[in-house]
């Protein structure tokens, strides 16, 4: 299975096997290929592959339930003054207002449940769709 | 992406993590420092020092790993975070539940 | 027309519209998008320029005749150490070993007769197919 | 990828090439300048402080502009080359065809 960027002058497009095993591959792919310029080096190298790494592991986990006939679509928007990831699974979505904060003295010390938490401290803004099942990261210039 | 162990003489297994600590490997790194604990090592160091970026699986496999090996009457202690990384740590508020210091040498030498 | 980039980890491959009008975008297509770390953004943003303009408007000149049907195929190798460039046209080929010297104070005067000079002059190595109509530009890392 | 011309109170032509001058747009500019040359303009500066890179057959174009300037009485400079563009013009021996200074206020004021 070989991952194919397909790339315009203001668009980059990536289907994605619903595979844990192919979530590093991706983001590395994506983040590889970003026209230089719009992101600091360092923001790209650490801000947008953690939070896209988040973002596809949800997709592929919770959306499309590690079924690598099923693809996570990662379509990113280049302006020049940011850059837009979306990343939409075909899964039932979930509702992102109802998450616990990870950070409460009773959740410091569970496994789970930071991953939104990390990915809207590292983008500039998050937003989803209705249905929860497509969410889109935006980093600005800088 | 890579795992190393090495045990050091005085039996503290350092573990290195070459690229990134994520979704996709984090049972490998697990599996690998179970295995050591099992084998009987309790004192235990995961160097980041070459570590890349470390998603929320990444850092919930080290959550799970600390508690296993403190109720084996272990320790594990992190260190070579770069800036990025200590930032995620601090806004996680897992700065607060691991022992970290700035090299594997000076988590070596406060065992 | 817009010209789309298929990029895995080792590769980038871009067909271009036999168009001279193209050129500027696919260049930038190419450039814009190679992953960082082995050419310095000089070499990209000059050599690797320069080098790939040259080989696309030969290509889409002489190889196919400026036809827009017809496509001129380039194809890129990413290694750590070095970028393989790859630009291959349908045409009859030429013998690149007879060229005159544009350098000779007869022909500095003349409009046309440079490219492959400046080519030869900006990228690390150059090899041609058997046929003529495929060139191959090698930029080391640096 | 955009040209500039510009009519200096002295009647010289500045013409500014931002981004590329190459084979897909070189028509472009020989037309404008060529243009002004029948409307009378005899003084041009080309400004390649904005431009990116220049093929051979950009090269190629200002070869043939310099040629019909110098037919009609007049001259054709160049100015704002960069490090590497300037390399361009002197391994291809462009330099000893061309007037060329650092910056087209120094182009300005020689002529
Ligand atoms: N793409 C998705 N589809 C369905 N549910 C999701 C999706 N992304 C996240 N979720 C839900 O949101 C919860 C919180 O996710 P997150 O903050 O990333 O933490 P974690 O993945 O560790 O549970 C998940 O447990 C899951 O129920
Ligand atoms: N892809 C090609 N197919 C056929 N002929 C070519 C090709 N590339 C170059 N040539 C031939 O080589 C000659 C020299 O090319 P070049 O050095 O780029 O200078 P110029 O394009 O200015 O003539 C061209 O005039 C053409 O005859």
């Amino acid at each position: 299975m070989t991952l194919r960027l397909d790339v315009t002058s203001d668009s980059m497009k990536l289907d994605v096997p619903s595979d844990l095993g192919m979530v590093g591959d991706a983001v590395e792919l994506v983040a590889t290929h970003l026209p230089p310029g719009t992101l600091s080096p360092r923001r790209i190298s650490f801000n947008l592959r953690t939070a896209l790494a988040e973002a596809l592991g949800n997709a592929i986990r919770y959306g499309t339930g590690e079924d690598p006939r099923r693809t996570v679509r990662v379509r990113v928007e280049l302006g020049s003054e940011f850059v837009r990831i979306h990343v939409i699974d075909d899964g039932a979505g979930f509702d992102h207002r109802r998450l616990p904060d990870p950070t409460h003295p009773e959740n410091v010390a569970r496994e789970f449940g930071r991953g939104l938490f990390v990915i809207r401290n590292l983008v500039d803004d998050v937003e989803f769709n209705e249905k929860g099942n497509g969410i889109c990261l935006t980093l600005r210039a800088g | 992406m890579r795992f190393t162990l090495k045990k050091d003489k005085s039996g503290v297994v350092v573990v290195g993590v070459e690229g990134q600590l994520i979704v996709g490997n984090r049972q490998e790194l697990k599996q690998k420092v179970l295995d050591a604990l099992e084998e009987g090592s309790r004192k235990f160091i995961i160097d980041f020092s070459k570590t890349g970026y470390i998603d929320s699986s990444g850092l919930g496999v080290l959550v799970s790993l600390s508690k296993k090996i403190r109720e084996q009457g272990g320790e594990l202690r992190l260190a070579g975070l770069n800036a990025d990384l200590q930032t995620l740590f601090e806004l996680t508020k897992l700065d607060t539940l691991f022992a970290i210091t700035r090299t594997a040498e000076e988590a070596l030498a406060a065992f």
